[in-house]
C-alpha cells in the first residue's frame, strides 16, 4: 500500500498530535493542573496512527485506559479532549469522563474505557450492526497485552468468529501490564498463535514502523470488510512512560527507557523513512511539528480558560428520557 | 379481549416490534436454538420459549444465537445499541448477571454520563428472575433490586402479562438501557392481553386494589401474593391500596407517597433477601417524605438473608407467603 | 496403563452405578417425584470413571450443572446424593443444594455447579493451594463444549499456566451446550488447538472407550502431578437425553438418539472388551449390575422416606460463625 | 503509639498474619509487580502500595501475581480457601467488581448453603473503594452497599486506620468470606495504631461521637466527615451519636436502634447512590423496630442517582459534605 503525500503528511501530523498531546499533558499532570488517573500513550503512536488512517465514516473504534492516541488518531477533536482531561464543561465529555472515558460515538469512538478488556465485547456488537445494516464499516477494539488475559477479550474474540462479523482486534503489546512483564501473565510462548487459534488471521507489525502497522492493519481490515469475518492486528511496541503518570518504573531494566526514547521512536522512524526516501522533506515534517505545537498550546490556553461545571451539571446526562415522576 | 400468558404476551411484543422496526433484534443463548445441528435451526425460542418463531420469522441476522458467553451478548447489546440498532438481549436466568455484570453497570450504564450526554444505547436486555421452581441458590434470585440500585439503568419488572406486552414495548422503544425482569414463576400465567401494540409508561405505577387502611407495595411475583393476601382480610373489614410499581426505575415515587400519606400504614413485599433491597428502599423513601402520616411501623415481607434453597419445602418458606403478607397487614393494623 | 481386575471391576461398577441413577432419575422425574432442573449424564460415564479412577486422597475435582456422574465417580455417597434430589434434608447437601450443587468437599468433590465454568477459576484454586502445601494432588475441573465459551474458562486455563498449578481441564464434548451444536459456538475449527493455545498439553481420548479416556487422564494428570503445570482431557462423547429432563430435542438429527444408544454406549463397549480378553466373565458383570440396581433401589427408598426439611431448617448454614448481633 | 497510615495499617496486619499462619497467603494483579521484567520484582506491592514488602518476605508463592483476569483471581481465592488456604486476595479498584461478581456472589457466597453447611472458604477480597480522586465513573464506586445485599458474604468498611487493621485481622481469621472495603481516599489517613497484632469483632459498631439529639449513622469515608459535621454543631448545642458501624454485614442493629430509641432522630450518611443502599437499610430498620421512638423523618444523605463525575467540581457535588450532613441534622432538629 502506497502512500501520497497528503495521507503520508496527515499520518506524520496524527502521530506527532498523538505525542505533543501527551507530553503536554504529562507536564500539566506533573504541575497540578489535571486530576485523575491518566495513561499516556507516548511511544505507542504508529500504532493507533497505523490502524485508523484506514477508517472513515461510520467505521468505529473502541479503546482503553491509555486512550486519547486511539480517539486522536481517530479525529477526536484536540481542544475538546484536552478541555475534558482539564474537567472542564466544554470538554468533549463536559468533564463528566475525563481521560479515561473520552469518547465521540457520533464520529466513531466509542470511548477509552477504564475496565481492562470492556471494550471488545461492544466493538463485536458494532460490528454485528454493520453487518446486520448491510455496510462494509468495521469496528476496530484496541487491547494490551495485559487485558487480553481478561476473560471478555475471548468471549468477544469467538463470539466474533461465530457471527463473522467485521470486527478488528488489535492488539499493543507494550510489554508490561501495569507493573508486570508479557513473559510472566500471558501464559503461552506465542500470543499470536494463541489469538489464531480463535479462528482468525493475525497480522503482526513493528509497532515502532508507522508502515509496517499500516500495512498490517490494512490487511486485517480489508479481510473484514470483504465480509470474511474478524482479523487481528499485533503491534509490538514499549511506552515511553510508567503506566500512570506518578508510576516509579520499577519493573525496568537497566537503560531500558533511555533505550526506547532513543531507538524506538516511531517519530524518528518516520522521519528518517520519507526522509531517505524523498517522500517528505525534513522543513515540511518540521512545518507540521510547528503547526501540531502551536495547537496544542492553544487548547492548553483554552482548556485553562473554558468554562467550569457546576453543581447545576451534576445529575444531568444520566438518561435520555426521565419519566414524569424521576427516580 | 384474549387470554395470553406473560410468555405469549412478551412473545407477541417482540414479534410485533421487529415487524414494526427493522433495527430491533434478539440476541443471546438458544434464542433460536439448533444451529450447526443436524435438526431444526429455530427449535428452542429460548429455554422458556419466549422467543419462539422469531428465528422462522426474521433469520439469523436478527435472532442471533450466541456461545455461552454473557459479557460478550451484553457488550454486543450494547455496542449495536450504541451504534443504532435496537437490540434485545436474552441473559437466560437473571442470578447468570454476575458473569455480565461489568457490561451492564459499568459500560451501558454509564455510557451516557461519561461521554457528556453524547450517545445512547437503546439496549433491552430480558432475564427471567425469581424463585418458585426448585431451581435453587444459582437459578432462582430476583436480582432486580440489586440493579435498580445502578444509576444509567431502568429496571422493569411485570406482574402479569398485560403489564409485560406493554412496558416491553416500552422498553424497546426507549432509548436508554433497560433491565427486564421477567418472574418466571408467572410465565404460565394468563390475563386479558389486547393483540394489537400498546405501551405503558415507565415510572407509573399501577394500583389492582384500593383500600383506606395499608398501602401495600409488592414487586413482580408478590403482587398477586399480596392482591390474595388483601382480599382474603376484606371480610375482617381490613381495605388496602396495592401498588404495583411496574417500574422499580424510575419509580413512582408520588403514588406510593400519596397513599401512604392517607393510609398512614405501609407493607412493602419482595421476594428478594432484606438486606439493601427494595423494601428497605421503598420503606426509607416513606420514612422521611410521608413520615407525619405515618400511624404504624413500617414493615418489610421479604425473603430471609439466605440463598434461595432448593428443596421445595424450604423454598416454600423462602418466599413471602399469602400468610405472612397478611400478618403484616394485620400487625400495622394493631 | 494396564488395570487389574480388582480395578476393573471398580470402574465398571462405578460407570453403572452413574448409568442407573440417571435412568433412575429421568423416571421418577418423569413421575413428578423430583423437583427442579435436572441434567443427566447418561452417555457419557466414561469420561467421568476414566478421569476420577486416576483421583485420591485430597485431589479434588469440581463439576457443572450435569454433575451427578462426576460426583459418583469421585466417590460421592450415591444414597445421600440420592436424597438431595428428592430435597431431603437427609441428603448430602441437606436438600439445600438439590441435582445442581451436589458437593462433598472432605471427600474431595468441590460441588456442581450451576454456572457454565464457574468451576475452572475454583479449580486453579485448588491446584494453587496443592502447590503452595507442597503435596502432589491435582485439582481436576469438568467444562462442557459450551462452557469453554465462558471468559471464566479461559482466564482460569492462563491463570494455570502462569502459575504452573497442577489443574486438569476436563473438556467433555458431547456436542451441545443446550441446544446449539459444538459446530456453531466453537467458532474455531480446532478446539483442542485453541485449548493448548493457552500453553498446556491436551490429551484427546474417544469418551464412549473407558480405556482410551483412562490413559489420556492418566497422561494428563501424571504431567500435574510431575509438576510440570496443567494439562488437558477432550472427551468426546454424546449424551443419551436432552439437555434437560423434558428437552423436546429438536436439534437432533433423524436417528441421532438411537445411534448414540446403539452404538455409543460406553458401558456395552466395556463389556465386549473385557469379556472379549476375558478379563471378565459376563456373569460378574451381570453381578455388578444387580449389586448397583440393588444399591439404586435402596437410594430411593431411603430417598423416599427420608426426613424432610422444615423451616427450621432455612436459616442455617449460611455463615460459619455468626457474629453476636446476626444480621 | 505509633501514628501510622490506613495504608500501612493494612500492610501490618498483612506482614502479621502472613508470618503467623503459613496458609495465609495474597493473591492479585501487582501486589508483587515486576514479574517477568528485567526490573525488580516486588517493586510495585500493589497500585496502593498496600501489599509492599510481602514478596520480598514471603515469596512467589505467597504473594501470588496474577494476569489481568479478576475472575480467575476470586476463583482461585475461593477453591484454595475450600482446599484448606486462606488466601487475600486483592482486586484493586471496587468497580472491578463487575468482572468477578459471579465468583463472588454465586459461588463464594453460596457454597455453605448449597453445601448444607459442609464446607467453609475462608478467603478475603479486598478492595480499594469510594471516591476522592477524580478517577471517575470506573474507578470511585463504593459497591458495598450491593455486596451487603448478598446473604453469605460478611462485608468490612473501615473508616480509620487502628480499625482496618483489626478488622483485617478478624476478616483473614474468619472462616466465611469476607469482603474487606478500603476507602481509598483514607489509605493517607493517620491515627494510633498499636505495633501488636489485634481483632476487632464483627457486627460491633464503633461509637465515636456521643449525643442526645441525633443519632447519625455513617459508613467509611463518611465517617470522618459525619464527625465533623457533628463537631461543627457542638456550639448550636446540638449533641449527637455518630455510629460507625464497621461491618455492614453482620450489622449492629442493636446499637444502632438503642441510640435512636434514646434520641428519636435518625440521619443516615454514605457515598453511594440513593436507590436499594445503605442509608435506605438503616432507615428502613428504624422505621419498622424503632418507630415508636422517633421524632422526626428519617433523612438519608447520600450521593445522587448518577455514575460518579470525572471533574473535580461535579466530585465534590457528588460526595456528601459536611455541609449537606449538617443540613440534615439540623432539618430533623427542627
Ligand atoms: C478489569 C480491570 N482490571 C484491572 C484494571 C487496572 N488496570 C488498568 S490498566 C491495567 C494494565 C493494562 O495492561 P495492558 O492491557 O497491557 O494495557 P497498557 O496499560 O499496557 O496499555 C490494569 C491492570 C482495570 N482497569 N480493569
Ligand atoms: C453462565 C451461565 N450461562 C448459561 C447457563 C445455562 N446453561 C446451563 S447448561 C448450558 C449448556 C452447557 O453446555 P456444555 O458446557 O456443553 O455442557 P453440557 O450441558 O453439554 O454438559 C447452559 C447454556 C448457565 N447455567 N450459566
Ligand atoms: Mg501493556
Ligand atoms: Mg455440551
Amino acid at each position: 500500500m502506497s502512500l501520497d503525500k497528503t495521507a503520508l503528511a496527515r499520518a506524520y501530523r496524527q502521530m506527532k498530535t498523538i505525542r505533543e498531546f501527551e507530553e503536554r499533558a504529562h507536564a500539566e499532570i506533573m504541575n497540578g493542573q489535571i486530576a485523575g488517573f491518566t495513561h499516556l500513550y507516548t511511544g505507542q503512536e504508529a500504532n493507533a496512527v497505523g490502524v485508523c488512517e484506514h477508517l472513515s465514516g461510520a467505521d468505529t473504534i473502541i479503546s482503553t485506559h491509555r486512550g486519547h492516541g486511539h480517539c486522536i488518531a481517530r479525529g477526536a477533536d484536540v481542544k475538546g479532549m484536552m478541555a475534558e482531561l482539564w474537567g472542564s464543561s466544554a470538554g468533549l465529555c463536559k468533564g463528566k469522563g475525563g481521560s479515561m472515558h473520552v469518547a465521540d460515538v457520533d464520529n466513531g469512538i466509542l470511548g477509552a474505557n477504564g475496565i481492562v478488556a470492556g471494550g471488545p465485547p461492544i466493538s463485536v456488537g458494532s460490528a454485528l450492526a454493520a453487518k446486520q445494516k448491510g455496510t462494509n464499516n468495521v469496528a476496530v477494539s484496541f487491547s494490551g497485552d495485559g487485558s487480553v488475559n481478561q476473560g471478555t477479550c475471548f468471549e468477544a474474540m469467538n463470539l466474533a468468529v461465530v457471527l463473522q462479523v467485521p470486527a478488528i482486534f488489535v492488539i499493543e503489546n507494550n510489554y508490561y501490564s501495569e507493573h508486570t512483564s508479557i513473559n510472566y501473565a500471558v501464559g503461552c510462548d506465542d500470543l499470536k498463535a494463541r489469538t489464531e487459534g480463535f479462528g482468525f488471521p493475525v497480522f503482526v507489525a513493528n509497532g515502532v514502523d508507522f508502515f509496517d502497522v499500516h500495512e498490517a492493519a490494512g490487511k486485517a481490515i480489508e479481510h473484514a470488510r470483504a465480509g470474511n469475518g474478524p482479523a487481528g492486528v499485533f503491534c509490538e511496541q514499549g511506552r515511553f512512560h510508567g503506566h500512570f503518570v506518578g508510576d516509579p518504573q520499577g519493573y525496568r531494566g537497566e537503560g531500558e527507557l533511555d533505550r526506547l526514547r532513543q531507538d524506538y521512536d516511531c517519530l524518528k522512524h518516520f522521519r528518517e523513512r520519507v526522509t531517505g526516501t524523498g517522500e517528505m522533506s525534513h522543513e515540511e515534517l518540521d512545518a507540521i511539528d510547528a503547526e501540531v505545537m502551536a495547537l496544542i498550546d492553544e487548547a492548553v490556553s483554552a482548556a485553562r480558560a473554558a468554562p467550569r461545571p457546576t453543581a447545576a451539571d451534576l445529575e444531568t446526562d444520566v438518561y435520555i428520557n426521565y419519566a414524569a415522576q424521576g427516580v | 379481549m384474549p387470554q395470553k400468558t406473560m410468555r405469549d404476551a412478551i412473545n407477541e411484543a417482540l414479534h410485533q416490534e421487529m415487524a414494526a422496526d427493522e433495527r430491533v433484534f434478539v440476541i443471546g443463548e438458544d434464542v433460536a436454538g439448533g444451529n450447526g445441528s443436524d435438526g431444526t435451526v429455530g427449535c428452542a425460542g429460548g429455554v422458556f420459549g419466549v422467543t419462539a418463531g422469531l428465528y422462522d420469522k426474521f433469520g439469523p441476522l436478527r435472532c442471533v444465537d450466541t456461545p455461552i458467553s454473557e459479557s460478550a451478548i451484553v457488550g454486543a447489546a450494547a455496542g449495536a445499541a450504541l451504534s443504532g440498532m435496537r437490540p434485545v438481549a436474552e441473559i437466560m436466568f437473571a442470578d447468570f448477571i454476575g458473569v455480565c455484570m461489568d457490561q451492564i453497570f459499568n459500560q451501558m450504564a454509564k455510557f451516557r454520563y461519561m461521554f457528556g450526554g453524547k450517545s445512547r444505547c437503546p439496549a433491552v436486555i430480558r432475564f427471567a428472575s425469581g424463585a418458585g421452581f426448585s431451581a435453587a441458590a444459582q437459578h432462582s434470585q430476583s436480582m432486580y433490586q440489586i440493579m435498580t440500585a445502578v444509576p444509567g439503568l431502568k429496571v422493569v419488572v411485570p406482574s402479569n402479562a398485560y403489564d409485560a406486552k406493554g412496558l416491553l414495548l416500552t422498553a424497546i422503544r426507549d432509548d436508554d438501557p433497560v433491565l427486564f425482569f421477567e418472574p418466571k414463576a408467572l410465565y404460565q400465567e394468563a390475563c386479558e392481553v389486547p393483540d394489537e401494540p400498546y405501551t405503558i409508561p415507565f415510572g407509573e405505577a399501577a394500583m389492582p386494589r384500593e383500600g383506606d387502611d395499608v398501602t401495600v407495595v409488592a414487586f413482580g411475583q408478590m403482587v398477586g401474593r399480596a392482591a390474595a393476601a388483601i382480599d382474603g382480610l376484606e371480610d375482617q373489614g381490613i381495605t388496602c391500596d396495592l401498588i404495583d410499581p411496574r417500574t422499580t426505575s424510575p419509580l413512582d415515587a408520588d403514588t406510593i407517597l400519596e397513599s401512604v400519606k392517607a393510609t398512614g400504614r405501609l407493607v412493602v413485599v419482595d421476594e428478594s433477601p432484606p438486606r439493601c433491597g427494595l423494601t428497605a428502599d421503598i420503606a426509607a423513601m416513606a420514612a422521611d417524605r410521608a413520615f407525619h402520616s405515618l400511624k404504624a411501623p413500617i414493615k418489610q415481607v421479604c425473603a430471609p438473608h439466605t440463598p434461595v434453597p432448593f428443596s421445595p419445602e424450604l423454598e416454600a418458606a423462602y418466599v413471602p407467603s399469602v400468610q405472612k403478607i397478611q400478618a403484616a397487614i394485620l400487625e400495622v393494623m394493631r
